[in-house]
């Protein structure tokens, strides 16, 4: 296992680097493929399974073409058992096969919760050392239409709270690509978090293996009035949100923290040192979540050295409806995320709310599902 | 009574083909799971039920929910997000309910109503109610942990309950036999101490008779009961066509199917005369919801956080 | 169902209030075992199980005698299935029982996750308030004697994150009771949390019934140098260091959420308008924990009004260690408590470390659990 | 092999017996689960398998741990909490391990190692190893999910693993009547589509037979095999002690099993002077293994934090 190649790999690309003018557009999906083909080829440890992974659809095509090119010993779909295939996952991993588990909704880990918290997170500390879990865990969270109460969970929160586990949510092609790359390396259970409309996204993907690994955000935007983390899909809505704010003046930073556990909090403070200012947007609920622990740290990191402007957007603290009239207002979007932020820099509500850009639409995905 | 079966048949089938037909204009603001083909499993057994009897189901649930009595417009509307819906919109067309009907869940998390409606068979004989529960779910259910321990748990309690397996033979693209290690699930069943037949779900007549004679044994009290209804999906495993062209099946496999389809096979059985006037009325009623969807309001925005606890004060102090 | 009498009576009782001069002196187990039986003789809805509830040892007396009382129906043990016995609980609740599902350690949570977040939490939402689950789960954090990595979790903050759950964690034989009451008239689901070194606790308990509903924290030591809040079994703990830091002329003002979702925060930003300091010392672990929430929503309503000093404490970011060498430095306790207290109260690290008083030391249990 | 198989079970029996007499003085910093009465179960699967095999057990693990092979110095000194222990005094008696032996996992969740036995199988079969993979459990445990999901995966696949369910009656005090509609675990493993046995866990060289028999059957590929052993805990649940006062079973029920004890069983057929050998060269090597872990430290506050990641600078990184 050439697993001391992650984290250098990881550092060695700075992140608040800009990204090299690089040769290929990819999106997403194609990002996740070929990290995955990569890896295997790579790596014979490698194995990938999960519901329907060798069905036509090939999970959203991120699986596309690999049954075929490796066999269906090493890709292969698996019963309704989330249960006992993540318990088997974890049993691969003591064996040393480095299995890449795949969900096509987060909301399933629930079944899994008992392997991933009281076994997989537990391994290497219960055992002193002595075994280790290299598990990679793919969990999409699903969004818009109707996709409702069990299928628009983002829980990543609850293993950023269990020492043991990792998280990263890859928010880009380049990062989907280099951070799937360094989960499959590492030498411990990994969750990778993707969000259904970013398989859509497309952007820059060098063609060569490189990963991102965990121990460094990256800075989006620079600016000076307000520091905004966004998580996963929330980061396109924070890079829109800058757009908006620009258009009256604002310069806001914009940071993707890429991996949530570890999480490099510094980044984030030194932006909030300077700007004084921090919003976090999560696509996941605030109550205990990413964006509480993040403001949490970075208060308790600038106490005594700088007043601050604190804020949180996430879900509505309700379940997810299927109604668009209501899911609309359950998420936050680049408008409702600028409308915070100005508020923010002003100090008080302004009731400002941006007229909706054309160029700064989402695109809502179409059902079916 | 036959004349009742074929209304309840003749509706499920041409209510989801209306949603299929207006599917694409994106009226519908919901993934749609569709029975067509597999209406007589929920219309059968649902025969054999009395008011007070209760049913859990999935996400593929409109036969279901239609089968038991479940109000057509509140369907309709809450597939349009309509605050006249069964959830006011909220829930959408994986998760009806007809209280008033006794249809007290549905889940898009396969597997998770079986143990629901154990308890509440647990409930119903605690109380002494002579009310028996029918849990509907698919061969790919099966496959879940909780469903092992909830038939042991309604064994060991001898509870009111009959299982209801609808074996379609897929699991969205997956064959059976490339998910279980031996097809044979009424054996395992069997196994739990439980009685377990497999019954043809095309042949409407024989379930009725079948859930007819075992419903009033499960209601006396002789403990759970299971039954495996071979039947088919004729649509895509989500959405309103067909996918033979995935790749994954044949149309040569359907053909039997829809050779056998029950509704026609019904239909052949009655009088032109009294067939025409009850699908009249069913065309009627349809027409009649769809029309009453498109004209109910989208739930207003104080809905967005209403319903998360009874107490709705407590809903503001929850971040 | 007297379900309107259950906040009223959390209402009628001002949390705040000194507890009244009570007849009575209980022990925490005895408390809860008195508010089930109660309830159990009020309303013919409620039953009793879970693993074990039934046997000689009745989760450690909790369950004495009832089963005798209301009959192998109304309580019983169940097979070790935890994920359909919590589905079973929600469908006794849909049909309109109060069950109590009780579970020796809220580890074996984790594989009713399913049923409780996805199903217990979204039914009254999903179903647009046409159905309710008023369950109660009753989950026990264990501690010390070598629990170890899997029987020693305080996993609250994943039920604080999900709406439509609530979370409760009495501190005192009076709370026990009180808000088992109220959380079996409650009709959502709730998450009863005791931990078990708090079965040993003695205290005044009322002999007629009560309620402790959700809404109000209680102010347990008052003061005006630093607001403490203890959570569960780390309110014994800060009650304790309360002391050391006035032996030491430091007055620290303790508070008990008792409730953590929903969560009674002003009472909390009153006091830390007041001390401008803020320790939550929780018995989990803090990333993206209850005491990240508490330090969040404080620095959040506090901006701009005035400086903080913020500190957290909780489980080492690590898996529970069996060996007593090290499981005394995984948990918090009232010396370091205080420490940390007075850390703050200075604005520096003292590097004190109160010496240990023989009458605020730690009755640890004593194995086998 | 007598003389070996007396020596293995011999030496479990009384080092259990010592970890209970030791148990009320302190020293042992964790909860222990004695199989005193069970040994025969490990001892007698483990004589059939290679150096390679490999073994997942549970928190009543100390059999199975030496059973394999698994140093006697590193379990007690891990039982007293001692930086020389198997996992550093970490993990205690509940999680013991043994990587050279193969000794690859205990788990004091229930059932949570019977998947990870079937994972660890699919990766030996994935990798054309000649090995078997042994996984040993309760009747208790046949009531999880993921015991029914881990058969029914096992068999679809053809792993090469043995299933071997301890029968000791009861859950903690809970007998097993009490918890399973059916008491027929073998008939439940059977309809997921593998052969099953039920063996006298009293008969310790029946159990070899048995396993050597069928051992190379599953390392040949033939797929997976279940085991029911029968056998009795003389012990209470977790502690050292007896539990006949609680009244939950009697002594009555126990007689039969301590009448067959296959310890004395088993001594009974072997020559005075031989066993007199064997017997003080075991008693040597517990003295031994108890002096070891008196004398050995407890692990340094550095530890604490320790084997979080095997990258340590990530723990300081997770909050
Ligand atoms: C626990 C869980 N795992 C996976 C899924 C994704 N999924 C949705 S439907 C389905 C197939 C279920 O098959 P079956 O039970 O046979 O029901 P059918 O769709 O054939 O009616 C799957 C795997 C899910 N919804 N829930
Ligand atoms: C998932 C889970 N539920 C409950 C418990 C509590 N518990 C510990 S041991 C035990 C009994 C297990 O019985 P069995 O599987 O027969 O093993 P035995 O103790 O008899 O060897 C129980 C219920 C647990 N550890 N894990
Ligand atoms: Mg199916
Ligand atoms: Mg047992």
């Amino acid at each position: 296992m050439p697993r001391l190649s992650v984290k250098p790999a990881g550092r060695r690309l700075p992140a608040a680097e800009p990204r090299r003018p690089a040769e290929r557009t990819l999106s997403y999906v194609e990002a996740i493929r070929e990290a995955t083909d990569q890896e295997m080829g790579r790596d014979p440890a490698v194995i990938l399974f999960g519901l329907d992974v060798d069905d036509p659809k090939a999970i959203q095509g991120t699986a596309r073409g690999l049954a075929e090119k490796y066999g269906p010993e090493r890709v292969f779909g698996t019963p309704l058992s989330e249960d006992a295939m993540t318990g088997a996952a974890v049993g691969m991993a003591l064996a040393g096969l480095r299995p890449i588990h795949v969900h096509i909704r987060m909301d399933f880990l629930m079944l899994a919760m008992n392997q991933l918290v009281n076994v997989a997170a537990k391994t290497r500390s219960m055992y002193g050392g002595r075994a280790g879990v290299p598990l990679v865990v793919r969990a999409m969270i699903g969004k818009s239409w109707g996709q409702g109460a069990q299928h628009s969970q983002g829980l990543h929160s609850f293993f950023m709270h269990v020492p043991g586990l990792k998280v990263v949510a890859p928010a880009t092609p380049y990062d989907a690509k280099g951070c799937l790359s360094a989960a499959v390396r590492d030498d411990d259970p990994v969750l990778y978090v993707e969000h259904r409309l970013l398989h859509f996204q497309k952007g820059p993907v060098p063609e060569e293996r490189y990963a991102v690994g965990p121990g460094r955000a990256r800075v989006t935007a620079a600016g000076a009035d307000v520091t905004i983390v966004g998580i996963s899909w929330m980061q396109v809505e924070c890079l829109r949100a800058q757009r908006y704010l620009a258009d009256v003046g604002i310069k806001a930073e914009v940071i993707d923290p890429i991996w949530l556990s570890p999480l490099d909090i510094d980044t984030v403070v030194a932006s909030v040192e300077k700007t004084g200012r921090l919003l976090v947007v999560d696509t996941a609920w605030l109550c205990c979540g990413a964006a509480a622990e993040i403001v949490a740290q970075v208060a308790e990191r600038l106490q005594g050295v700088r007043d601050l402007g604190l804020r949180r957007l996430g879900f509505a603290p309700t379940t997810c409806p299927t109604t668009p009239a209501l899911e609309e207002l359950f998420y936050p979007n680049a408008r409702t995320i600028a409308a915070a932020a100005r508020d923010l820099v002003e100090g008080a509500p302004t009731g400002w709310l941006p007229e909706e850009r054309s160029d700064l639409q989402s695109i809502e995905f179409k059902g079916p599902f | 009574m036959r004349e009742q079966l074929y209304r309840s048949l003749y509706r499920i089938r041409r209510v989801e083909e209306e949603i299929a037909r207006v599917y694409p204009t994106d009226k519908i603001k919901s993934p749609v799971h569709l029975s067509i083909g597999q209406e007589a499993v929920s219309v059968g057994v649902c025969a054999a039920l009395q008011p007070r009897d209760v049913v859990y189901g999935t996400y593929r649930g409109h036969a279901l929910y239609l089968a038991r009595g479940g109000d057509l417009r509140a369907m309709i509307a809450e597939l349009y997000g309509r605050a006249t819906g069964c959830t006011k919109g909220k829930g959408g067309s994986m998760h009806l309910i007809a209280p008033k009907q006794r249809v007290m869940g549905t889940s898009a998390v396969v597997g998770t109503t079986i143990a629901n409606a154990v308890g509440h068979a647990y409930a119903v004989r605690y109380r002494r109610q002579a009310a028996v529960v029918a849990s509907f779910f698919g061969d790919g259910a099966t496959e879940e942990g909780v469903f092992a321990e909830s038939l042991n748990f309604a064994v060991l309690k001898r509870l009111p309950i009959l299982f209801v397996c609808e074996n379609n033979g897929y699991a969205i693209h997956t064959r059976q036999e490339r998910r279980q290690g031996t097809p044979a699930i009424c054996e395992r069943a069997r196994a739990h101490g439980l009685p377990a037949e497999r019954l043809d779900g095309d042949d409407l007549l024989d379930l009725v008779g079948r859930a007819r004679d075992v419903v009033p044994r499960v209601r006396a009290g002789e403990g759970p009961w299971f039954f495996e209804v071979m039947t088919y999906r004729w649509r895509e495993h989500v959405g309103p066509g067909c996918d033979y062209d995935l790749g994954y099946r044949t149309e040569d496999e359907a053909a039997p199917h829809i050779a056998n389809d029950p509704v026609r096979r019904l239909a052949e059985t009655l009088d032109r005369a009294g067939r025409a006037v009850i699908e009249a009325a069913v065309e009627q009623e349809i027409a009649d919801a769809f029309a009453f969807a498109e004209a109910s309001p989208f739930p207003t925005a104080e809905e967005l956080t209403s319903d998360v606890f009874k107490e709705e004060d407590h809903a503001a102090t929850l971040r």
